[in-house]
């Protein structure tokens, strides 16, 4: 089975982090992995976004033209790739910080408070960990076990409140499906 | 309305990071645009550098041009088309590293043109690589243990380096960390239009600027460094100003 | 086997760099490569290299024309607008028949263009951009784990022919991160062998002299002529690529880098119909891979290129094939991708057309 | 009366108009709103207190505050 | 008719220059074409216009960035590693879309090389040297009025079509003495129209912007489309050659410049052998007059291409006969020339074959 | 024999045109790298100008290497073999016109190189243009009527330039017109070489020559003209020794 | 009829002032005329050479590589253009300078004394005259008063003192014949 | 007794060494010699006042002197 997912949000709301912890957890369940993340101008402003795909084949292609799975941090990522999801695909989109409502109905839509959670939790910048908690769960395609593993992969330098925190804001969005 | 968004600003959003020094310097020019009614006939020159928007943000004719050959580009400019009013914004990198031969001869041939020079000590654009003017000991993504100058060599002094020079009209180093320093920024680049004006030749304002992100600070904490460290290192003052020299 | 890394694909490079026994790094930083001379400062710090952030481009190549004159084994990186900045240096050290190793992490051009991936330096890259006759050894990988490789290949080749030799890659390899494993011994630099050319001071041994130029009626020609053999020898022995699925097909895809990839994607899709569709990646992109292209010319009917460029290496293409088969096309300038869907659909276009 | 209007959403909440600039310390960013952008914007505490000097505008690279008389 | 003079040929150029109404120079001196600064500084002096040494050939390109943004018509000039490091200049100049005129007096290389003439520079001017996605329009004089003649059609074409024009000719061009007629009016610059993009100051206009860059998705792609567009026009209009004696011709020689005078010589030998030869001379090198080329090759089994390089120009001609025809070879590298015997030798050989 | 053709240099003839300066600075050089004990382990650096035949003259290991390069191709030899010896010899049009930002930032690195620069006010090589060093005034055919400040620029002070950096660490001008001047160039030149040996840094001799083809006047006129003329201009002296402000 | 010739001389023997003398005299003859300079190093030093073709046709190439009349001011352009002169041409040669002797057969060969001709109008500068007067009264492809007046358009700038000695020079080779 | 050897063949004839620089005036341009590439060498009028300073040689850009004591 090959998973493509595209994850999209403000330069600050974590993306790049969240492709690069989901490819770990691939890379730890020994299935074939690539991340290619994409910025706007040279380095600054604008949205980034990033595509993840896992599979238990080759990958040949890490582009992602429709994704199966797409996460959207903040409202113009929902604008810009609603349209894309694959027909019965995934579309979760952060519901604090986003307005619109998406408008497909051949697409599975969940919507995540994902920014007011992660405040709950005492910090906004782990809204990504919720979202991808909840994604996981949804998709089956990793275990939140190996998500713990991957995320202290990514943050190898960080220091282990940060750590725990991060993975009580997995549980959080992985209970909430 | 006494103070708010000057016509020398289009309306377009600027995308610098925020607390950047860039805003600050743009918001100046383009109070000059507008006062010194030179809007309509000045020429800007956008680098390579996180201002390469530059040319979306000034409200006036722009070029945007290769990374460090704004001057050459200026030159080209000013002596096609002597009656139009030519600046040129630059960053450390662009002005000081790639673009140091033009940034030199420039100055030495007093072209009659004025740079705006962006010192914020780092490469911001690319993701706060040395620069030329990275301060011993600070760290960037190529100098992650701090600028070593026996491996890495000495910053440059862009003032001082062009002070060597018998060519230049007018050099001044400034900086835009409170509103004192601000007002006396624009004061500078003001001078530096007005000699272009009066075909004086060449000015450079060297405007001493925050980075935030490049130094991984917060943008307050970015004000006061230079304050604390950044202005003692390249001190403040004027360098160079043929029209008192001339008195 | 050394376990897997994730690993990005310019981190990917600058291991393959350091692995392949080289300690001498001089670059300036660009997107999509600044990953480059990031994480080239910190590894080489660590294996007491020389790491050198140049005042531009033109010292970088420059300073490798140096470093490499004396046998150290001597490489930058950049992206386009920066490698056009090298292209006198370039022709003067392969003038001088000097080896050295040049990464091009290619963006959205000509000009400023953006930073997405292209493949748009194609022929800069193996027609020569600097002036006079000459070529650079182009290799093209198409994965984080060749970006790894290809350095250690790039040197050695380069130091078999006394030659530049260049990694052609679009940004997107540059900036992905994939599955890495570091393969293989390191090389340790103090076994690289002392070359009569190598400048390291005449003691107990006739001085030595570097140059390009040659002033003297005739020997320049001469001179280049020596060139031309050395490069029949290089066409000879080096083409290399990769050959999917060519056996059976009746169109045969040519792609390179991330357009091979997807290529494959829609090499998949395509089988997945039952077409018989090969698909031929061009590892060396110069030398060419002319001669396994001109053969399967002479039984497939249809080839399709796809690049990430207005089309560039389908000239190639077509002069390998000499009109004996039709060659299609799909291109994407200016920092643009393609993808499976769409190499299918012009698989079954050209079908179509049968 | 001197006053300032701060444009919301031009405000990227960099803290610099908020930090020691103003003679008269009435501005700070917002702790509970956040813009469109995700930034917490910039607000006057007592506009009473204003005396236009317009520092917070010179400071501001936006710049997202004017100042009216 | 205005009487002949006795010139050099990059004086001519100097001279076609002016002629055309261009008043900008800047450029660094540069072997062998010194003596277009060195003329060129005398003749700006005398009809007013701007001639600036510069303090390289970096400088120069992009000071006629700036000035041809405000719709000066400028050019430069210079020889091979000067050209080289122009690269980047001219990828962002075609970006732009501004027109330039560039000459390139070419002597040997690669590197330093010599001051020979020679056309090695060939694929670094049709193939684009710069990174991205491009074409110069290119042309090639082969005598010292053409030299005169090609600044003027080089600006009007180059502003035509909005992109830089190129004029590529070897040393032995710029180095000869030959009668020149200074024929046609010349252009007075105060009648040139202003454009819609000149940057002027927006007095009473939106403000313009001159750019290379989009880093919009997909925007830069569609932009290098356009610019497609734009080069399957010039292809298709602008392609110019001479064409001596190819009605009745068995064996067509393609030669550009000084080789096609050289092989003119020697096609005059064969004709007095009774050897029907004819001469195809390329005068556009980009774009390149594949159509006459391909029809040729409809009937002529033999071709013979004669340059001042190890093969370059080959390509484009194998291209547009596309198998149909054999292609034999004279070259000569790094500064070598050819003569006319060895040509009317290979002609014989040639014809032994058959 | 007490005074004769030095080991420190080939059998070769040199192309020089008669009583040109680079002739008798070749001719220190190579008594310096026999007395000082270096030829075995130098590695020296030819640029593009009259001297690129320096790599024939030199009994050393050389490099001809692109116009202006030469401090960045000086760099990568000394980094790549910090034990070779590493000089490079350039005139005013390579090292201070297409090779500004190369000499600046070698200075400004305080590389461990040594650059000979010969000043001799004109591109010799390629028939007599304006050189950045040509002075005010002066002819070349590419200023027929003498080089006019107001369009061309002023000359620039190599030395003068480089003192605005806090890199490099001995820079000095001499002359080569009279025997004295000629011994206190080699000097000049053996301090700089000491200092590489010492491992200090970046050192620059500007030596101020004759080029009599370039200038159009008589090889002896040409000497005359350096002590009457071109010394003033540029006055001869050290301008930086980091070794005495130690002390 | 086409004539190629080939001068040679080191740098200081006026050896291009003599092919373009010659070119301006062909123009002046109606003449179709070529002239190429070759040099050795960029600028510098080493023996010049220049060629000039005369013709009464169209001229394809100004290339010259057998030469039906050479003239070699110095040594080492003897060695180096005997070989190439075509049968039957004519090789001049500067007997003052020149020591060793030519060795061909199948061409005509004519020593010059330029160097002390020149001397004793007073200027050795003047020996390429000498060997021009010579060569012309012995081709005959141009008049000696055609050469008068080709020399003061290359010399449009000298005194007229000078331009007289050059006529002189020219006389006294073309009387040499 | 100090004398010097001129290198007629390597000489350019450019004279520096003959105009003031030795301190006896010994040296000139032969007037009526030149070198096979054309040159007038120098020459020394009396070697008998040759004192060995070497101040030719240093001047001599080839060097086509040589000093002997
Ligand atoms: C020839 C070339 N080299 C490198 C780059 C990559 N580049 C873009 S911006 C930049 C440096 C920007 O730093 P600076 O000039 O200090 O401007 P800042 O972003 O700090 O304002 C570099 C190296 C480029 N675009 N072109
Ligand atoms: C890139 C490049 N530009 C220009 C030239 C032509 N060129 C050769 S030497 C030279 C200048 C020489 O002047 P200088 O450096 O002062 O040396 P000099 O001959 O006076 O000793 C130039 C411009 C070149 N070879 N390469
Ligand atoms: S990176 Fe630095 S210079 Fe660039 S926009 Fe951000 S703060 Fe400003
Ligand atoms: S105008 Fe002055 S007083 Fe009023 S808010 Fe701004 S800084 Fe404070
Ligand atoms: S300075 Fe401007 S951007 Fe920053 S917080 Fe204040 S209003 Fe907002
Ligand atoms: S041109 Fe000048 S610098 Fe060059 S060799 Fe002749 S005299 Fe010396
Ligand atoms: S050594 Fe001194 S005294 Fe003797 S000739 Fe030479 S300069 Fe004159
Ligand atoms: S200085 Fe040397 S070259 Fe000049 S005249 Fe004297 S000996 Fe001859
Ligand atoms: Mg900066
Ligand atoms: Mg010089």
């Amino acid at each position: 089975m090959t998973t493509e997912i595209i994850i999209a949000g403000f330069g600050g709301q974590g993306v790049v982090s969240s492709g690069i912890i989901l490819a770990y957890a691939g890379l730890l369940e020994n299935l074939n992995v690539t991340f290619f993340p994409s910025y706007g101008a040279e380095m600054r402003g604008g949205t980034a976004n990033c595509s993840v795909v896992v599979s238990d084949q080759k990958i040949a292609s890490p582009v992602v033209t429709n994704p199966s799975v797409v996460i959207a941090m903040n409202e113009p990522s929902l604008l810009k790739f609603e349209p894309m999801v694959k027909q019965g695909g995934t579309l979760f989109f952060n519901q604090t910080l986003i307005k619109s409502r998406p408008k497909r109905t051949d697409i599975e839509i969940i919507p995540v408070e994902a920014n007011k959670i992660a405040e709950e939790l005492g910090q906004g910048r782990v809204a990504n960990m919720v979202m991808l908690g909840a994604m996981i769960k949804k998709t089956g395609i990793i275990g939140i076990a190996t998500m713990k593993k991957a995320q202290r992969k990514r943050f190898a330098r960080a220091n282990e409140e940060q750590l725990i925190l991060n993975d009580k804001a997995l549980e959080r969005g992985f209970e909430l499906i | 309305m006494i103070f708010g968004r000057p016509a020398g600003l289009t309306d377009i959003k600027q995308r610098y990071c925020p607390g950047c020094g860039h805003g600050i310097v743009h918001r100046m020019i383009g109070e000059l645009l507008a006062e010194m009614n030179i809007r309509e006939k000045a020429v800007g020159i956008a680098p390579v550098g996180c201002s390469v928007f530059a040319d979306e943000y000034f409200n006036c004719d722009m070029i945007q041009v290769p990374h460090g050959r704004a001057p050459a580009v200026a030159t080209g400019i000013k002596r096609a088309r002597p009656e139009c009013f030519v600046f040129s914004y630059q960053g450390d990198g662009d002005l000081a590293a790639i673009g140091t031969a033009e940034t030199v001869h420039s100055a030495a041939r007093n072209e009659n043109i004025t740079i705006i020079f962006i010192n914020n000590a780092i490469y911001g654009m690319t993701g706060g690589q040395l620069a030329p003017t990275t301060l011993p000991g600070m760290r960037s993504t190529t100098s992650v243990k701090g600028r070593d100058v026996v491996k890495q060599g000495y910053p440059i002094k862009v003032c001082e380096l062009l002070n060597g020079l018998d060519g230049p009209y007018y050099i001044e180093r400034v900086a835009v960390d409170t509103p004192k320093n601000i007002i006396k920024t624009k004061k500078a680049i003001k001078t530096a239009f007005q000699y272009q004006l009066d075909n004086k030749g060449f000015s450079l304002i060297e405007i001493l600027s925050m980075c935030p992100t490049g130094w991984g600070v917060s943008p307050v904490q970015a004000k006061k460094w230079i304050a604390e460290v950044m202005a003692k290192y390249y001190p403040i003052g004027e360098f160079r100003n043929r029209a008192k020299e001339a008195k | 086997m050394a376990e897997k890394q994730l690993m990005y694909g310019n981190h990917a490079l600058v291991e393959g760099v350091i692995h392949a026994g080289c300690r001498f790094f001089a670059g300036y930083p660009i997107t999509p490569q600044n990953e480059v001379p990031e994480y080239m400062s910190i590894r080489m710090n660590e294996v007491g290299g020389v790491f050198l952030q140049t005042e531009s481009e033109l010292a970088a190549i420059n300073m490798l024309f140096g470093a490499a004159s004396t046998g150290a084994r001597a490489m930058t990186s950049s992206s386009s607008p920066g490698i056009s900045l090298m292209q006198e240096g370039l022709s003067y050290i392969t003038g001088a028949d000097v080896p050295v190793l040049v990464a091009n992490i290619v963006r959205g051009g000509p000009g400023l263009g953006n930073i997405a991936p292209a493949q748009s330096d194609y022929f800069q890259s193996v027609k020569s951009g600097g002036h006079g006759d000459y070529h650079t050894i182009v290799l093209a990988p198409n994965s984080a784990q060749e970006l790894f490789e290809f350095p250690r290949l790039g040197f050695e080749l380069a130091e078999k022919y006394r030659n530049p030799a260049l990694i052609l890659a679009d940004g997107l390899l540059g900036q992905i991160m994939e599955p890495v494993e570091l393969k293989g011994e390191p090389v340790d630099p103090k076994n690289l062998p002392e070359k009569d050319w190598h400048l390291t001071g005449c003691k107990g041994r006739e001085r030595r002299v570097i140059r390009s130029y040659d002033l003297r009626p005739g020997k320049l020609e001469e001179w280049n002529w020596r060139r031309w053999e050395k490069y029949q020898k290089i066409i000879k022995n080096e083409q290399r690529y990769e050959a999917i699925n060519c056996e059976d097909a009746e169109i045969i895809i040519v792609a390179y880098g991330t357009s091979a990839r997807v290529s494959e994607a829609g090499l998949r899709i395509a089988r997945e119909n039952k077409i018989r569709v090969g698909l031929l990646r061009p590892i060396t992109l110069w030398p060419f891979p002319n001669d396994i292209i001109s053969d399967l010319s002479k039984r497939v009917e249809n080839f399709l290129v796809v690049e990430m460029s207005l089309g560039q290496m389908i000239d190639d293409v077509r002069l390998a094939i000499e009109g004996r088969s039709k060659v299609d096309f799909i291109g994407h300038p200016g920092g643009g991708l393609p993808n499976a869907q769409e190499v299918f659909d012009k698989i079954l276009e050209i079908r179509g057309r049968k | 009366m001197p006053e300032i209007k701060i444009l919301e959403e031009v405000c990227k909440g960099c803290g610099l108009c908020c930090d020691d600039i103003c003679p008269v310390k009435i501005l700070r960013l917002a702790p509970d709103r956040i813009n469109s952008s995700g930034y917490h914007p910039a607000e006057v505490t007592d506009m009473s207190k204003c005396i236009g000097c317009g520092y917070c505008y010179m400071t501001c690279p936006e710049p997202a505050i004017e100042v009216y008389k």
